[in-house]
């Protein structure tokens, strides 16, 4: 795999269980970079664990890893998580605004209309599942 | 005290009492403030107003007066010491700005003499056209006591008496626009 | 730590500007003159002081999962304050029509709920630490800011405007690009650069 | 009480709860608060984010210090022991004390003693220079002399000598980080343990070439003669390709081969008599002697002292 | 227009100072040193001890698995030593050293110069005599020929190509050995065909070497299905992806080789061993080189034994000059340079040059400008001035991915860079790392 | 042999071009537009040429001296390429105290802080010119009128540039078939007799500029070409639609920095990007903005503008503009 | 078309970091990679506008009927904190595997100040609904402009030989002053 089509980001490796291994990955937040982070607490680092199906057979518990995502899937996670749910308000706050819908009535809906969007996504939450695979690769 | 476990409960307690207690006390400055607040805001129209005619006691911002000009609005605020009318502060636009619109406040003594320039609002350069406020330079000051009706309200390179700002003509031509505007209002109906 | 340094560090070593980059907004934002700068960030120090306080005071009695909420609303609350209070008594323009310091702040003000060093502070220090060297804490990290604040609008109304605290020592105009918004990036880059190099220095 | 504080207050009450809800459900599935240790760990380390531990950094490290169950193969060599306790007492755990090393070049082909036979021009590399052939002079295997090893080091531990052409090791700055016995193409540098008052013998040669040759191109090559090995009473001194090697774990400082070597090969430091010239003397003097030909001097004399 | 490839590339001055010399025998030495490994892959083992005579032709050193090629001794003589021996590598490396003895051959090397133009062996029986003749590319790279002569499952070549662009300024050994040996090429040329089982040969000449397009255009007529191209003069045109680029617009994909765009890239001088090899059993024991320079007093064609010091070489030349500055086994532009003239001639030294003093050196560096100069040059196009400050700040992964192992080390971009920034050096040491990255991941 | 021989990783022979060359072919390009201003501007445009390439030389070597303590390479003459084209730039009738600010800021904040030649992502030159038109406004738009070879220095008769006299024309409500009469002819336009920046008002001595510089293969038709048209595609589009609002497209280019920018500024290697393509993207980007702003903002002029923002967007242009690598589409021919 | 000028102004002529001075902190912190920039711009231009509409309706419909617009502080920012969070809540419920690339690709949002500036900055300007909204994606839309434009120079002055001194945040901030320079150059395109 070439490392310009991808993301990683370092883990810990948590459990492994026939085949699907549970990594930890720290997900920094903004002030990730920030060395005063210490000093501050807003809503600080925050653990996210990740499964991954693959051959066990080389993985330890508490091993670290790079958990490798393919950069088009990155993208595709932003476009369903951030993009397409902001598009959805937007078009139907238009769409509501143009046929002369009251302010308080449109905007509810419309980010009301998030709820079914995100109940969408639960449905088809298997089939997301299939599509976002990652790698793992240990870290010398 | 000890420490609170984290129940759902405890936790809907404490942030009901922590919320109840900042709203509270929120209340109580706002309620404290709202005075000032509404002084120092009708202060700041009324400063503007104080400073371009001469001592006055009634209430301006009372007595306003709308004048609806080029899709903009001039006020007319007439300042009266007693019943005797001091002067009409006038506040006046243009569109001509470098920058964008220019609001001035204009202060005249009732026989149209220019009183005092304020400038409310500009976006002009800074270090160029902003030298029309009185604080950056002196431009302004050359208005005082002229009256428009022997005082062409144009830069000398149009023809007219008004020194123009060093390099900045076109910011002096929209004061002086903002200028006559005033004026014309003020003699069209101004004076009462 | 003693009382003195916890009040102390706040200025050079543990600078919340020029060391730990924080509430860089205001920092720029406010700075056109010495005494905007100033203004903030005695603002920020009320905010700081009182907030700090406050957690102190009630912190042993917040359940830990509830703790960031309060402290925002403490914060929050303080902040809104400082508002009410600047909007009622420093609103009043300039003598040559300058607007009020209330006006120049402008959104800085609310903003100071979101300055990393005031719930970064409430989060660090004052939940964990005793009433008055939280406070002392507050007030040290605050004028801290404000000492940043101050001397970056002083850079930039000196280089600026030929004055300090609106005092004029030239005639006419300065650099004008340190009193616009690429002057302060620019003034407060090369401020930390030396501030850098100082810091080496005295270490 | 106005209505406005009661409206301040009412919705003020009904955000409030309406966030605690949220954030209840946010503290109860996210928040992970680092553990702590973590922070206090970090900050007794070195902040030299230098990976001489074989993390990627400081932070890296405290977190496996802080994880693993035992401080097996977990150390940091420049805080050394001291650090390593003081983390062991934040963590209630015991600490694996372990030799302090320091790094020792194993070349002391100045220039006086080891001619120029070519001279190099390309990029200013030790590992470009390393890859295009065996060097500006007759020996293969010693130092090239370009510094990549200096550029590696994040301790001010070491410096080319302008004289000698060759890497000097500042033993109190040198943290047996390890960054330079990576970065030497010639693999020169050598983690040895730190002996009393830094006092160490070992071979300052890689050189394999058979002894004629070798010492053709250098005048304190390692011949390979074994005369060393032979003496040594301890069994410390191994020979391999025409190289012997003194293993600092067996090597009890008795000084016994350092006379035997015919090219003074094996250097000796920080045994008294005299003191080590410091290194601006050496500068100091014409020019000509190096600290190496210092050492040599130094190693000479003291043999000299031995005898009488 | 005349073909050529189409991206990048340079023209530097020519220098083509032998370009009409004859190639003349050089006397044999009177002792050789044959190293070990003189092809790419493993080195070769030793058949042979200290002390033992061999025949000229004899194999002294077998070849250790598929990647690598068999060693004979160009002399007769005695085996004086198998010792570490100072070589093109830079680096002492294990040779058999021989004295010279007289002039036995082994019986089987026809050593008649008569052409023998027809032949009817089938595919295996070539390979096997080329695989024991132990012939390499002569064009530089030395990739044992038997091993790119067997096609991988599942692949077809369509072209040979036969190398005779002769890019590198003042090189001419190509050049006269297509003149005085171009039929026995063109032999050797209808033998590789055979090999690789296709109907069309191309020889690409650059331009400068008109007479020698004129001679093989003329003689292959006899030859069907060999064609020879002219090109435009452009370094790097004589590298394989160029030339294939240049002459059958095919690019071979990056990490691909040849045989993936249905092609097979020989230099001139392989085909020639490979007649000789094949026509008169005569395995890989000698070579053309040329000897050059400013200074030298005679440039020359030389053909060579394999093992024969560059010493005895140069004083053919007129001995070396008082201004030497520097000397190069190979081109000005891909030749390495040497500082002992003991080291012998190998199967891929293809001439040396001596360089003067004052062009010896390198001129000061300057900070990168960010010309584009170097990017605007490089025929795999690549970002060199990228590559040289990736591979300082050793960020491996991004070099990787800006694909430094595309780079042909055609060392155009050094050439070109206005700042004199050792471009080359940094992008090879990168490869090194990123090589050693991309194995260890296998 | 008497000297060791010489070892060196191969290519051992190199091409001749070097920069000190480069530079000094720029500074060679550039004497004939500076010959036309010093015979319409007199005294001023020598001075504030030398002003300002001494002060952009002397802050160099300071900086590099003293502050950095690195090796001096102001010989390079980069320095100089950067004070002249800050020169160039700037009304001749500068104070020697705005120009050396304007030296201080091109060298000190646009160069020297990135680590000196070759690292600085924004042109140094314009950096200084920028920070000084919006510092000194004044100063920086009163340019004197053309008047022959003994215009004063600081005592020069102040006009408008061509430029100007539009955009103010326009803020005042004239059309451009008036305005034009006030405007210099297209041949005064062509051989630089009009008011301006002291090196871009000589439309013909900087095309020989560029002619030279091509020739000498110092730099490629990408850049200037490109921008030049799609200034002129622009505005020429816009001329159509109203032509009483909209000068045509040649007094666009001839006028105000177009040229200058175009052939001496959007070139420079250090800010612009590495390959053809993402050179026509970078210089149609330029030729936009310069229109954008020229029409619809407040600034007469744009250039200047409009190459520091595309040099912004630089590093992104060559991070995703790559060259085609060889190799990259595998075709069967 | 003055939706136009509302985009335009904000994305160019008063860019909120450049000219506008907020969320200079991530700005100067994450803008070291291409990649994450344009992550972060997309995520932001989301939480912003649908922080902004969240506030919108609370200051109209609740806030300026009860007659207390002075609570817009407390009430704005624990509403957006809440916000933020409960979209990551949410996210992780409904679709893990979309939540855990996330996490790798994105680092968290938290409430700073652009989203809390832009949301008062959307009421003070008295903008209805719509143009809030507009406002609201043209901020995001600057910010990320800004953010990408700059990690690209970051990007490739990582290669270069910044003075020891200037490394770090000093050259992040000249970098943003001269970029802030050259954005001046679109004065007055939107009067
Ligand atoms: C950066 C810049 C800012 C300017 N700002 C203003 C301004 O605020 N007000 C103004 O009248 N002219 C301004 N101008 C100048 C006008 O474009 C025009 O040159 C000038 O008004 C006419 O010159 P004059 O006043 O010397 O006749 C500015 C010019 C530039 C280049
Ligand atoms: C590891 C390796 C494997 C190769 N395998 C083959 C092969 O299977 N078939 C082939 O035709 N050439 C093969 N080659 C030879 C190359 O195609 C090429 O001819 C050789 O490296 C010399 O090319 P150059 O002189 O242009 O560098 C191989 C080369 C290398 C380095
Ligand atoms: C930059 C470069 C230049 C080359 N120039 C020539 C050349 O001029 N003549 C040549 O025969 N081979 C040249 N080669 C080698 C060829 O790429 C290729 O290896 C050779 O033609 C294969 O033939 P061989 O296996 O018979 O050597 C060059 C290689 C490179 C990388
Ligand atoms: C074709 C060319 C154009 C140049 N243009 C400029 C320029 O516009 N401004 C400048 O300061 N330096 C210019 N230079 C000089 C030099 O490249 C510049 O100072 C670097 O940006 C400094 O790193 C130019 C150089 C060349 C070769
Ligand atoms: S000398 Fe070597 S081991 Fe010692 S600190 Fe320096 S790099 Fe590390
Ligand atoms: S010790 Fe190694 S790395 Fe250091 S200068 Fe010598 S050869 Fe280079
Ligand atoms: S990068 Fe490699 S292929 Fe490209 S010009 Fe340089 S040496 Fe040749
Ligand atoms: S040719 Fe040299 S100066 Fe030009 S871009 Fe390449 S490395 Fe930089
Ligand atoms: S983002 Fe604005 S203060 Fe930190």
């Amino acid at each position: 795999m070439n490392a310009s089509d991808c993301y990683e980001q370092q883990g810990l490796i948590e459990d492994i269980n026939e085949g699907l291994i549970t990594v930890n990955v720290k997900n920094t937040s903004l002030c990730a970079d920030c060395h005063a982070k210490g000093a501050c607490g807003f809503f600080d680092i925050q653990k996210k664990s990740i499964q991954i199906f693959q051959s066990s057979a080389n993985f330890k518990v508490g091993e670290k890893v790079n958990v490798i995502l393919k950069k088009s899937l990155g993208i595709k996670a932003l476009f369903l998580g951030y993009i397409m749910p902001f598009l959805v308000v937007l078009v139907v706050l238009i769409v509501l605004s143009i046929l002369h819908a009251s302010e308080l009535f449109a905007g509810l809906v419309s980010l009301s209309l998030l709820i079914p969007y995100y109940v969408a996504l639960y449905i088809f939450r298997n089939k997301i599942k299939k599509s976002f695979t990652f790698t793992l690769r240990k870290i010398e | 005290m000890a420490k609170k476990e984290s129940t759902f409960l405890n936790m809907l307690v404490t942030l009901l009492l922590v919320t109840l207690a900042s709203s509270a006390a929120l209340g109580y400055i706002y309620e404290f403030t709202k005075g000032p607040i509404a002084i120092a805001k009708s202060a700041k129209k009324n400063m503007a107003i104080h400073k371009v005619v001469p001592e006055f006691t009634n209430l301006p911002g009372e007595e306003v007066k709308k004048v609806v000009a080029d899709n903009d609005t001039l006020y007319l605020y007439p300042a009266k010491n007693g019943d005797q009318l001091v002067g009409v502060a006038v506040e006046t636009f243009t569109n001509k700005g470098f920058g964008g619109p220019i609001r001035l406040m204009v202060g005249f003594l009732p026989d149209g003499t220019i009183n005092d320039i304020a400038v409310l609002e500009h976006k002009e350069t800074p270090g160029l056209g902003d030298k029309m406020q009185k604080s950056k330079s002196n431009f302004s000051l050359q208005f005082e006591g002229k009256n428009p009706d022997n005082f062409k309200l144009s830069v000398k390179k149009d023809g007219g008496d008004v020194d123009a700002i060093t390099a900045s003509t076109i910011s002096s031509r929209a004061f002086c626009d903002a200028v006559q505007r005033a004026y014309t209002v003020f003699k069209e109906g101004g004076i009462q | 730590m003693s009382n003195l340094k916890n009040f102390a560090k706040g200025f050079v070593k543990e600078n919340p500007v020029f060391v730990l980059f924080l509430g860089l907004c205001p920092t720029l934002g406010t700075t056109s003159s010495a005494l905007n700068g100033l203004g903030m960030g005695l603002a920020t120090t009320f905010v700081l002081a009182m907030s700090n306080l406050v957690i102190s005071l009630v912190a042993s009695v917040i359940p830990d999962k509830v703790r960031i909420p309060s402290f925002i609303v403490i914060i929050a609350s303080f902040v809104t304050i400082v508002d009410l209070l600047m909007s009622a008594y420093t609103n009043t323009p300039g003598p040559n029509g300058e607007p009020s310091l209330y006006d120049q702040l402008g959104i800085f003000i609310p903003l100071i709920v979101v300055n990393c060093i005031v719930l970064g502070r409430a989060e660090a220090f004052a939940s964990k630490n005793s009433v008055f060297s939280s406070l002392l804490d507050g007030l040290g990290m605050g004028l801290g800011f404000a000492f940043a604040l101050t001397l970056l609008g002083s850079v930039r109304e000196i280089l600026g405007s030929g004055s300090v605290f609106g005092f004029k020592f030239i005639q006419g105009d300065g650099i004008l690009m340190f009193v616009s918004p690429p002057g302060a990036f620019l003034a407060l880059g090369f401020l930390i650069m030396l501030m850098n190099k100082w810091k080496q220095k005295i270490v | 009480m106005s209505s406005v504080v009661l409206f301040t207050i009412v919705s003020l009450s009904v955000l409030g709860v309406l966030s605690a809800i949220i954030l209840f459900f946010v503290a109860q599935k996210f928040k992970v608060f680092e553990d702590p240790r973590i922070d206090q760990v970090e900050e007794n380390l070195p902040a030299a984010n230098c990976g001489g531990c074989g993390f990627a950094g400081c932070r890296n490290f405290a977190e496996a210090l802080v994880k693993s169950e035992s401080f097996d193969g977990l150390y940091c060599p420049v805080g050394g022991n001291e650090t390593m306790e003081k983390v062991a007492q934040i963590l209630g755990r015991e600490a694996v004390a372990q030799d302090p090393k320091v790094a020792v070049l194993r070349c002391n082909g100045a220039c006086d003693f080891r001619p120029k036979t070519n001279q190099y021009d390309g990029a200013s590399s030790c590992a470009i220079e390393s890859a295009l052939y065996g060097g500006d002079t007759g020996c293969q295997y010693g130092c090239l002399g370009l510094g990549d090893c200096v550029d590696v080091c994040n301790f001010d531990a070491l410096h080319m000598d302008p004289v000698t052409g060759l890497p000097v090791v500042n033993d109190t700055n040198c943290t047996a980080c390890g960054a330079c016995v990576d970065a030497c193409p010639k693999d020169l540098f050598e983690l040895r343990k730190r002996a009393k008052k830094d006092r160490k013998i070992y071979v300052a040669c890689r050189n394999e070439d058979k002894g004629g040759i070798a010492r053709k191109n250098c005048e304190v090559a390692c011949t390979g003669c074994t005369k060393c090995f032979k003496v040594c009473p301890y069994e410390a001194i191994t020979m391999n390709n025409n190289l012997a090697f003194i293993d600092a774990d067996k090597c009890k400082l008795c000084r016994k081969c350092v006379p035997e070597c015919p090219t003074n090969a094996i250097i000796e430091i920080g045994f008294p008599p005299p003191k080590i010239k410091e290194p601006a003397d050496v500068e100091a003097t014409d020019g000509k002697t190096g600290p190496a030909e210092t050492i040599m001097k130094e190693s000479k004399e003291s043999i000299n002292n031995k005898e009488e | 227009m005349l073909k050529t490839f189409a991206k990048g590339g340079i023209h530097p001055p020519e220098n083509k100072l032998s370009a009409h010399v004859t190639i003349l025998d050089l006397p044999v030495p009177k002792t050789v040193s044959i190293p070990l490994s003189q092809h790419l892959g493993v080195p070769a083992v030793p058949v042979v001890d200290k002390g033992d005579a061999v025949k000229a032709g004899q194999l002294i050193a077998k070849s250790e698995g598929f990647v690598s090629s068999n060693i004979h001794s160009p002399v007769s003589g005695k085996v004086v030593k198998i010792d570490k021996v100072p070589d093109t590598s830079g680096y002492k490396k294990n040779a058999i050293v021989i004295e010279v003895e007289g002039d036995e051959w082994i019986e089987t090397v026809d050593r008649n110069g008569d052409l023998i133009n027809t032949f009817d062996y089938s595919r295996e029986e070539i390979l096997k005599k080329i695989l024991e003749a132990g012939i390499v590319g002569m064009g530089g790279a030395t990739f044992p020929s038997h091993v790119k002569l067997t096609i991988p499952r599942g692949k077809k070549a369509n072209y040979l190509i036969i190398n005779g662009v002769e890019c590198e300024p003042y090189l001419t050994a190509d050049h006269a050995l297509m003149m005085q040996k171009g039929e026995e090429i063109l032999v050797g040329t209808m033998i590789l065909k055979k090999v690789l089982d296709v109907d069309k040969a191309l020889i690409g000449i650059e331009r400068n070497k008109p007479d020698a397009i004129e001679h093989l255009t003329r003689l292959s007529e006899k030859y069907p299905g060999i064609e020879v191209y002219p090109l435009q003069e452009k370094y790097p045109q004589g590298g394989e992806k160029q030339l294939i680029k240049a002459l059958i617009n095919r690019e071979v994909p990056s990490g691909g080789l040849p045989i993936d765009v249905g092609t097979v890239v020989h230099n001139v001088g392989t085909a020639f061993a490979v007649y000789e090899a094949v026509q008169k059993n005569k395995p890989l024991i000698e070579r053309v080189l040329t000897v050059t320079g400013k200074s030298i007093s005679k440039p020359s064609n030389f053909r060579v034994k394999i093992g024969t010091p560059i010493s005895d070489v140069i004083e053919a030349a007129g001995g070396l000059p008082e201004d030497t500055g520097k000397i190069i086994s190979g081109g000005p532009m891909m030749g390495k340079a040497i500082n002992d003239l003991s080291v012998p001639v190998t199967k891929g030294s293809s001439g040396i040059l001596i360089l003067p003093e004052p062009e010896a050196k390198r001129k000061k560096i300057d900070p990168c400008i960010r010309c584009s100069r170097c990017i605007n040059v490089c025929p795999m196009g690549l970002e060199p001035y990228l590559l040289m400050s990736l591979s300082q700040k050793n960020l491996f992964e991004r070099l990787e991915n800006e694909k430094v192992m595309d780079c042909i080390e055609c060392g155009s971009c050094s050439y070109t860079c206005p700042s004199n920034r050792p471009l080359l050096d940094y992008i090879r040491l990168g490869k090194v790392n990123v090589g050693k990255i991309i194995r260890s991941r296998k | 042999m008497s000297k060791l021989i010489t070892i060196s990783p191969s290519p051992h022979v190199f091409g001749s071009q070097s920069v000190g060359r480069l530079m000094y072919g720029v500074i060679l390009a550039l004497v004939p537009a500076l010959l036309v201003s010093v015979f319409f501007y007199g005294m001023g445009a020598i001075i504030v040429t030398l002003l300002s390439i001494g002060f952009c030389v002397l802050f160099e070597f300071l900086i590099q001296k003293f502050i950095l303590k690195t090796e001096v390479r102001i010989s390079d003459g980069s320095a100089m390429v950067t004070g002249l084209l800050l020169a160039f730039n700037v009304p001749s009738n500068l104070p020697w105290w705005i120009i050396m600010i304007g030296a201080l800021i091109a060298i000190g904040v646009g160069k020297m802080t990135f680590g000196g030649l070759g690292n600085n992502p924004f042109n140094p030159a314009l950096v200084g010119r920028v920070f000084l038109l919006i510092s000194f406004p004044v100063q920086m738009t009163s340019y004197p009128v053309p008047g022959g070879l003994n215009t004063g220095y600081v005592d020069a008769v102040t006009g408008a540039t061509p430029l100007g006299i539009i955009k103010e024309g326009l803020k005042s409500g004239l059309s451009i078939s008036d305005l034009m009469k006030e405007v210099p002819g297209y041949l005064d336009l062509f051989i630089g007799k009009m008011g301006g920046s002291l090196g871009e008002i000589a439309a013909a001595a900087l095309i020989l500029g560029f002619l030279f510089m091509l020739f000498r293969k110092i730099i490629t038709w990408h850049i200037p070409v490109t921008m030049v048209g799609t200034i002129a595609l622009f505005t020429g589009i816009l001329w159509l639609i109203n032509p009483d609002k909209n000068a045509d497209p040649l007094f666009h280019v001839l006028t105000g920095g177009v040229l200058l920018g175009a052939i001496f500024m959007a070139t420079d290697y250090v800010t612009s990007p590495m390959t053809p393509k993402g050179m026509i993207i970078y210089s149609i980007g330029i030729g936009a903005i310069t229109v954008i702003i020229r029409v619809f903002g407040s600034y007469p002029e744009g250039v200047s503008f409009a190459i520091l923002i595309m040099n912004g967007f630089v590093p992104l242009i060559n991070r995703y503009i790559k060259p085609k690598r060889f190799g990259e589409e595998v075709k069967h021919g | 078309m003055e939706y136009v000028l509302i985009i335009i102004s904000a994305v160019f002529v008063n860019n909120i970091v450049l000219t506008q001075f907020l969320g200079i902190c991530p700005f100067i912190g994450v803008s070291n990679k291409v990649d994450t920039a344009f992550g972060m711009a997309g995520a932001v231009t989301f939480v912003m506008v649908i922080a902004t509409m969240v506030t919108y309706i609370l200051q109209h419909y609740v806030l300026l009927p009860l007659g207390i617009p002075f609570m817009q502080t407390v009430t704005f920012i624990l509403v957006i904190a809440a916000l933020v969070q409960l979209v990551e809540i949410i996210l992780k419920k409904v679709s893990p595997a979309l939540y855990q690339a996330l996490g790798i690709f994105l680092p968290l949002i938290t409430t700073n100040c652009t989203i809390l500036g832009v949301a008062i900055l959307a009421v003070q300007k008295d903008f209805n609904l719509i143009e809030s909204v507009v406002f609201a994606i043209s901020n995001a839309l600057g910010f990320g402009l800004a953010l990408i434009t700059f990690s690209g120079i970051r990007e490739q002055l990582d290669l270069a030989d910044i003075p020891k001194s200037m490394k770090g945040v000093p050259i992040a901030f000249i970098i943003a002053g001269l970029l802030a320079m050259a954005f001046m150059g679109f004065a007055g395109i939107v009067k």
